[in-house]
């Protein structure tokens, strides 16, 4: 508390004008100036604008651009999968993306539904043999990194919506069925959120129906279709 | 050492006093913020609250404060509002305990919600059916016009007003203070009146629940009232309190006895309301759910009939007789005994409208429910009274809280 | 959001035979592993211990050996609120949107991550059928093997409660969709995990809104009055309260009907 | 360096600026919610197919039929088997319970063996090695007989091949406990001459009188009972409990006769009385029964209804309209067997009782009482036996009592019944008693059981007086446990073999009590192993085959699925595939023989240890089925559902009627110590009206020791602190932490009083069985 006011107000008052000077000697100098200049004219104003529009700019541009790139960790998919050369085989996603009979979805196929094509190796692919030799013949199923995996307390009914409202996988998936490459999987480090939840775009903001996956696109497309969001337990578990 | 700081002519006591008194205080003050670390960290397990007490001792306390804090907007309406000209010379007081008030009642709010991470979700995900949306929006929204109002205080402050920006700034918000004390008014009637709600609402709890008019229910208009009427109550027992600790005088008699009246006519009429309230509960609404007036009062001696009785007659209609009648007003003794007993009752309805609520059984094979909060609970309600007495010694050390105080001690 | 739920839409509710339960606690424990309810070292504080189905003992208060007792298991009511508009007791208070009424179904349905832990809607429900996670759930070093996928597990400070395994209508709808029948499901293929359970087979689950369900024939609903039961053995818990819930109970017992509610003296005598 | 003030504002407002016009603060906002949302110590299970598998619940013996629920393999589910004869789809909560046993990180995880207060984790080999190797010194020093087992039933293959092992190293010594279906077992004997069990067909039956019988509270096949009972308002039944507190079934019944504890025989026989005198008797069956004349006129003379009405507190117009509806109707049916029938209780008891059904003669008739032939559907191979197994195999067991005829024998009443003792009970019929054993071998220096082998069972916390038996396990020189849990037996063990959970394992399994049919089960395993642990049939023939010579070669398989397949033949197919087959009793081909002559020494029934002086009050143990009270513990779902009034924090809560406790000075809520002739407890009080006065109740079920065991140390020398290696946290109430131990189960170990601390065994010279059913007690203020 020995620091008034008063004191404060003569720094400022007499606090340099090196404002042509580059920041660190300019803060340098301040502090000698303050010392031994104390009675020199005001013009401190420029030096504070100076700081406000460099910090300014290093915030701004770090949150941008750096923040992103440091909220997302990316990882590798165990191996490459061509999307578009299977559908071209086997004719569509319900193929391998089907449901059981209870109704429910089985999601990503386990090795047991691969291997029904993949008795041995079909092609000469490298991932192929990645995952004959890895997964298959060690009988591990392969720890895919799932873009569109919703978190825990998410309830979403494949059947509702593919059976029941004839929904294009499209329209949430978006064109992964054409893809030949597996994008890195990005993980959100804070809340282990897939990046395709909340989309590409760091504001979130979507231009497709399939750019993110977020509670309110499930509640916007509920509201157009059903004329209501729903209640929790609709979409919550 | 702080001389500099000091508003102009003022006598503080010498700073190493004024900081080892800050410092007790202060430790009182970290103990309140490890319990609160505590509650944040580990979660509310570390309080004694239940399922059946699910709201417990810190939200009466933050309910507590939001009534006294009252003084703050409602001096500032009839300041600013109603002309009242002379409470220019408490409203500074009233403003600053309203801070400390309201600011207290969002830390509360903050310690005492499961998931604090979440807690934005009330303003994201609101709930415009929710008393308690009502609470938060109106909270905040007043939280920042007090922030407002105290600003210009600072501002005045000997070193800050010399610069002349500050200065300017400080006049010309001063100028546009009666917009903002209007602002304020509007927004903590709303906001008193959602805290009223809260409990009003409740028409799964027969002890609670009242009807009402619109959407809101009797307790609704009844807090806000109650805030009006016993805020200025705390309002002067701060003052009292400060010249018994500075043997001064501060605030001048006609300023306390303006003050006095109009709190005593709002208790008059407050307290009326409330006996209506009261009867027309008793008679009519609870018996319609099946409860008459006893089961309330009875089972356990903490919850007795003595209660509803000390809340109307000790805390309302002692008080309100007092204030009303010029020669018991004018009488210091008898003036100090009925802005205590204010501002104790107002703080016993509080306790009611959120404990007694939860602890009267409600299924008939149900019990009372009775609690005793734990260590950590004691101290996170403590902790906004140590960081209010922090606040309000540092204002009245370093700013121009009393402006009459020069006037009186030059007359002296 | 407003519907009205006299149209086609569904409305679940329970009925309990009383006279049939023997509070064995079957319907409780069915209950937690079913919805991966945790549980503590030490859960004998009643007031403090998850339990969405909780089973009251109740006694006539009569000395010995007129002495009787009941038993009485209390899931969340899915009260419809007065009017039976969907404003329940707890919906209506919940400032974040964390809790509220499905008019398709009728149950009160709730969001664990939205909920911030404020407990206003345990204060607003009579019931007590609302649980606060005071503590984190943990479960001794690999027995969370047996936690089902199908309901979340809930963290520390959030309100849970009883959601008439809103998952199993989920499931059934599933298949419902699965075999092109749409949200058509039978009564046999919606039933809550305690009604499953229930060894005494005192609980009976299904849609009010069907008379040709066995819930609606056991209580028969009054539509006009909110729901109320016409069956003069049945009751609704605190009916006077205008919560609606949609948990019903029968019993033969007068004693037993007069206490579901509070009546004032000689009020019962004429009430009936 | 430093900065101008002025520019530290600048830089301040503009890193703000910069930061709030930039996505971070809210995206960071937003993301810590979330993150409070995916909590990384909040578990999320894995999703996956869903698939249901049936097997068989043996927790109890009820047997109910349980779909486990599966998600991609992983059991996550018990529910009840629609359909199942025993529940159809109803469940209790134990079984419901059943995968917190399968997945409790407290089991025995891997065979282990004592040193000092250390265990130390051996391999199977080393372990079956270790007890084979201590059976076969006994062999070779000609003590085969002192070699002994503990099992909770002899029913079943792999209580079978226990036995089996036991006879071919030449014991005798293979004890069961003692429940009520012994009992019932040796009455049948006694009064018809058949070697059969009884069975009650309740559910078909239109009056019951239950002296005691805990329908409700997990008597008999317990889940059977709450669909009979449930069933009763359709079926226009009535229930007369008979019962000196409003118990749950009390509660449940038409008719509540408060009888004092111990009066419950008398008021059977003044029912009798009133059936006889006002003629109402079926004179039809009762023609050719032996010595009825006698009993008439006994029960006339000391058990008319205004007689037996001082005693029981009952009123006499009360005994006769009971006694009237009782013969009415059309199937009626009496039952004995207190609580959840898990003990013998005093043989004369269930005589007086069944003299009701006796008189009604609604015996192997559709809801009536029924005599089930013991059918031995397993056909076991001849076993083989050398010399020295022989020559042992003819010392009779240790723990051998005789029963029957000391009832009869010596009595001075005799002279009115026959003098002619009739065929069916003209020899004293010797059986082995495992009180009986644990007596003698306190009361022994050395003890005569070498080595005890402890298989389903845990009499250390179930018999009568836990601190004696304590003594004598541990007077014991080596026990091995084959319990999947650290139970209060196996804490005294020197080896524990690990069995598998009922879940993990398969098995044949012979449904009992209370059901109106037999019903011959078969059990799979429907998940793990998830610890090192073996199925108890291949631990006893691994055994088995170390011991070698002729033992070896009286288990021929090479493992238990083999052995079962050979015992049980030609149905296995057909078990394996159905899971079970069921047959409706039929009633034997000859006429039912009923013989009174039991009664001519009837003098009441075994009365309670302790005088009336010092210990006024009568202490009652009370079940109730949300507590175990067999040979395993209470899971914590089940502790969960207990109420406050039976467990408090830690404490027993006893039951007293307000009187009782004005009497004795205490209030609802207050500590007290209950005091009897065996041991004291410090237990709080709880009033209910529904309990007779000067009667204490205590709650079953409750004071498993926690191990006071230290450390386990694995092979590799560290300590076993729990499946993955870390210490389980767990938060206890009052959100301190402390590490649990991996055997330590806090959910039920150390909870409350274990009743059978207070109460001593009481032999009953009727079976020689132990009938302690309560005992003298007096309570004060703590």
């Amino acid at each position: 508390m020995g620091f008034s006011m008063s004191e404060l107000k003569k720094k400022t008052e007499n606090s340099s004008s090196d404002t042509t000077e580059d920041e660190e000697s300019g803060e340098q100098k301040t502090g000698v100036h303050c010392c031994d200049k104390k009675d020199k004219g005001d013009s401190g104003v420029g030096m504070g604008v100076l700081f406000f529009i460099a910090s300014f700019a290093i915030c701004f541009l770090s949150g941008w651009l750096l923040f992103p790139s440091l909220l997302y960790s990316k990882k590798e998919q165990p191996f490459n999968f061509n999307h578009a050369l299977h559908v071209a085989e086997t004719g569509g996603c319900e193929s391998c993306h089907a449901f059981r009979d209870d109704g429910t979805f089985a999601g990503v196929p386990k090795n047991s539904a691969c291997i029904e094509c993949h008795e041995s190796q079909l092609g000469e692919t490298e991932d192929e043999a990645i995952f004959m030799t890895e997964y298959v013949e060690k009988g591990i199923e392969v720890p895919w990194h799932i873009y569109s995996k919703q978190p825990d307390c998410v309830f979403f009914s494949h059947a509702a919506h593919v059976t029941g409202a004839k929904m294009d996988c499209v329209t949430c998936h978006g064109h992964i069925g054409e893809s030949t490459t597996m994008k890195p999987y990005q993980e959100n480090r804070i809340t282990g959120y897939s990046r395709d939840i909340w989309g590409e775009n760091i504001w979130g903001v979507k231009k497709n129906s399939w750019d993110r996956m977020k509670m309110d696109d499930c509640a916007e497309c509920h509201q157009e279709e059903t004329g209501s969001k729903g209640a929790c337990f609709q979409c919550h578990k | 050492m702080d001389s500099a700081l000091i508003p102009k002519g003022a006598k503080r006591c010498p700073f190493p006093v004024f900081a080892t008194g800050i410092a007790v205080v202060g430790a009182v003050l970290l103990w309140g913020v490890y319990a609160m670390g505590l509650c944040w960290l580990k979660g509310l397990n570390q309080t004694n609250m239940n399922d059946y007490y699910g709201f417990a001792l810190w939200i009466w306390a933050d309910l507590a404060v939001i009534a006294i804090g009252g003084g703050a907007f409602f001096t500032g309406l009839l300041k600013y509002v109603f002309g009242i000209d002379e409470l220019k010379n408490i409203i500074n007081l009233a403003v600053v305990i309203g801070f400390i008030c309201y600011s207290s009642a969002l830390l509360i709010l903050a310690i005492d919600i499961g998931q604090p991470l979440r807690g934005w979700f009330i303003f994201w995900h609101a709930n415009v059916h929710s008393m308690l949306t009502e609470v938060a929006f109106c909270l905040s929204l007043y939280f920042s016009v007090l922030t407002i109002e105290f600003i210009p205080l600072i501002l005045e402050n000997r070193q800050i007003d010399k610069v002349p920006f500050f200065h300017n700034l400080s006049h010309n918000m001063h100028s546009v203070m009666a917009v903002f004390a209007a602002t304020g008014a509007f927004l903590s009637c709303f906001h008193q009146g959602s805290l009223g709600g809260v409990a009003g609402v409740l028409y799964g709890r027969p002890f609670a629940y009242r009807e009402g008019l619109l959407v809101w229910p009797w307790t609704f208009f009844l807090f806000t009232w109650s805030a009006a009427a016993y805020g200025p109550c705390f309002t002067l027992t701060v003052t009292k309190l400060f010249e018994g600790i500075t043997r001064k005088k501060l605030v001048k008699d006609n300023v306390v006895h303006i003050l006095a009246k109009i709190s005593g006519w709002m208790i008059t009429t407050y307290i009326i309301a409330k006996i209506i309230d009261t009867i027309y509960w008793a008679f009519v609404t609870a018996p319609d759910m099946g409860f008459s007036l006893i089961d309330f009062y009875s089972n356990n001696s903490f919850y007795g009939i003595w209660i509803l009785f000390a809340e109307i007659v000790l805390g309302g209609i002692v008080p309100a007789v007092i204030l009303t009648v010029k020669k018991y007003r004018e009488n210091n003794k008898l003036l100090l005994v009925a802005i205590l007993l204010g501002v104790f009752g107002v703080c016993l309805n509080r306790w009611v409208m959120v404990l007694q609520v939860m602890a009267v059984p409600v299924m008939s094979f149900d019990t009372w429910a009775l609690y005793v909060p734990s260590w950590q609970e004691i101290a996170t309600t403590i902790l906004p009274v140590a960081y209010g007495v922090i606040l309000i010694s540092l204002a009245y050390r370093y700013l121009p809280v009393f402006p009459q105080e020069q006037e009186l001690y030059d007359a002296k | 959001m407003t519907q009205d739920n006299h149209g086609k839409a569904y409305k679940f509710g329970m009925v309990i035979d009383l006279d049939k339960c023997t509070g064995c606690g079957s319907c409780m424990v069915a209950c937690m592993s079913e919805n991966n309810v945790p549980f503590k070292e030490d859960e004998t504080n009643k007031k403090d211990s998850i339990t969405w189905m909780k089973v009251f003992k109740l006694t006539n208060g009569k000395p010995f050996p007129d002495t009787d007792i009941c038993y009485m298991p209390r899931p969340c009511m899915h009260c419809g609120g007065k009017g039976d508009h969907g404003h329940s007791p707890c919906v209506s208070v919940c400032p974040a949107t964390a809790t509220d009424y499905g008019y398709d179904t009728g149950i009160v349905s709730q969001i664990y991550t939205r909920c911030f832990g404020c407990r206003y809607c345990m204060g607003a429900c009579p019931y007590h059928a609302r649980y606060f996670n005071w503590w984190d759930p943990k479960w001794p070093d690999g027995m969370e093997e047996y936690l089902s996928p199908s309901v979340s597990p809930r963290m520390r400070g959030v309100v849970e409660k009883c959601s008439f395994c809103y998952h199993r209508y989920q499931a059934a709808r599933d298949r419902a969709y699965h075999e092109e029948r749409r949200d058509n499901i039978e009564e046999g293929e919606y039933q809550t995990a305690c009604t499953q359970a229930c060894p005494a087979g005192a609980i009976t689950f299904g849609d009010l809104n069907n008379p040709e369900h066995e819930v609606s024939k056991l209580v028969k609903p009054d539509t006009h009055q909110c729901g109320k039961p016409r069956n003069p053995k049945a009751f609704r818990l605190l009916e006077r309260l205008q919560t609606n819930p949609k948990v019903y109970y029968i019993s033969e017992r007068e004693w037993v009907r007069k206490a579901g509610d509070n009546y004032r003296d000689g009020e019962w005598e004429k009430s009936k | 360096m430093k900065i101008d003030r002025r520019s530290f504002l600048g830089l301040g407002l503009g890193a703000a600026a910069g930061v709030t016009l930039s996505p971070m603060p809210w995206k960071l906002t937003d993301d810590s919610s979330i993150w409070s949302q995916n909590w990384p110590w909040t578990p999320v299970p894995n999703d996956g197919e869903i698939t249901f598998e049936d097997t068989i619940c043996t927790l109890c013996p009820g047997n109910c039929g349980i779909s486990v629920k599966k998600v991609d393999g992983r059991a996550i589910k018990i529910e009840g088997k629609k359909g199942y004869p025993v529940n159809d789809g109803g469940i209790c909560l134990h079984g419901i319970s059943g995968l917190q046993y399968l997945y409790d990180p407290s089991r025995v995880q891997f065979p282990m063996v004592k040193s000092g207060d250390t265990w130390k984790q051996v391999s199977w080999d080393e372990a079956v090695a270790l007890v084979a190797g201590k059976v076969k010194e006994l062999r070779q020093k000609g003590m085969a007989e002192s070699l002994a087992c503990v099992s909770a039933t002899d029913k079943g293959s792999v209580a079978g091949l226990y036995k089996r092992l036991l006879t071919s190293v030449g014991s005798q010594n293979f004890y069961t406990l003692e429940t009520m279906e012994k009992s019932w077992e040796m009455l049948i004997s006694r009064i018809h001459g058949l070697k059969a069990f009884a069975s009650f067909d309740l559910a078909n039956s239109d009056y019951v009188i239950s002296f005691g019988a805990g329908f409700i509270e997990g008597w008999g096949s317990p889940v059977t009972n709450f669909i009979a009972n449930s069933s009763r308002k359709e079926r226009k039944a009535k229930l007369v409990q008979v019962e000196y507190r409003l118990s749950n079934t009390a509660a449940s019944a038409d008719t509540w006769l408060p009888a004092k504890p111990g009066t419950e025989a008398d008021l059977a026989l003044g029912i009798c009385s009133a059936i006889i005198s006002g003629n109402l008797y079926n004179a039809e069956f009762i023609k050719n029964a032996k010595d009825f004349e006698a009993f008439a006129k006994f029960v006339n003379e000391k058990y008319a209804p205004e007689l037996v009405s001082r005693t029981t507190g009952i009123d006499a117009s009360k005994i006769k309209a009971v006694a009237s509806e009782f013969a009415k109707a059309k199937s009626p049916l009496a039952i004995a067997g207190r609580g959840k029938g898990e003990s013998a209780g005093s043989l004369m008891e269930f005589a007086a009782v069944h003299a009701l059904n006796c008189l009604t003669g609604n015996i192997n008739k559709a809801g009536g009482f029924w005599t089930v032939e013991r059918q031995d559907t397993l056909t076991w191979s001849s076993l083989e036996m050398d010399d020295s197994a022989t020559k042992s195999y003819a010392k009779s067991p240790i723990g051998a009592v005789d029963s029957l005829v000391s009832g009869v024998s010596g009595s001075a009443d005799a002279g009115v019944f026959s003098s002619v003792v009739s065929a069916v009970s003209n020899q004293v019929v010797t059986s082995a008693s495992l009180t009986k054993l644990f007596e003698v071998i306190n009361a022994s220096e050395k003890s005569p059981v070498e080595l005890l082998m402890v298989y389903n069972a845990n009499p250390c916390f179930t018999l009568h007086n836990t601190k004696a038996v304590k003594a004598a396990v541990n007077k014991i020189p080596f026990v091995v446990s084959f319990s999947s849990y650290m139970d209060d037996t196996a804490q005294l063990a020197d080896v524990i073999l690990p069995s598998h959970t009922f879940l993990e394992m398969s098995q044949d399994i012979q449904s009992g009590a209370s059901l109106a049919q037999n019903i011959t089960a078969f059990s799979k395993p429907v998940a793990g192993p998830v610890f090192d642990t073996k199925h108890p049939g291949d631990a006893v023939i691994a055994i088995a085959k170390a011991v070698e010579g002729t033992v070896a070669s009286s288990f021929p398989w090479e493992n238990y699925q083999e052995c079962l397949e050979s015992i049980i033949g030609d149905s296995f197919a057909t078990l394996s595939e159905e899971g079970y087959i069921a047959s409706e009793f039929t009633p034997p081909a000859a006429p039912i023989v009923v013989d009174f002559s039991i009664f001519a020494g009837f003098k009441g029934i075994t009365p309670l240890e302790g005088e009336a002086k010092s210990y006024p009050l009568t202490l009652m143990p009370i079940d109730t089925i949300r507590l175990a009270s067999a040979t395993f513990a209470s899971s914590p779902f089940a502790v969960k559902t207990v109420e406050d009034t039976v467990l408090l924090e830690n404490d027993t809560v006893i039951e007293i009627n307000p009187e009782t406790a004005d009497k004795v000075g205490v209030s609802d809520g207050d500590y007290a110590l209950i005091t009897t002739p065996v041991g004291e407890a410090k237990v709080r009080v709880n009033l209910f009206d529904g309990i007779m006065p000067d009667v204490v109740a205590i709650p079953e079920g409750l004071g498993h020791t926690i191990s006071g065991i230290g450390q386990v140390l694995r092979k590799d020398g560290t300590a076993l602190t729990g499946k993955k290696g870390a210490t389980s946290i767990i938060t206890v109430t009052g959100g301190t932490s402390k590490n649990i131990g991996p055997l330590e189960n806090r959910y039920i170990g150390g909870k409350g009083v274990n009743v059978n601390d207070l109460i001593g065994s009481v032999v009953d010279p009727a079976s020689g069985l132990d009938a302690a059913w309560g005992i003298r007690a007096r309570i004060s203020k703590a």
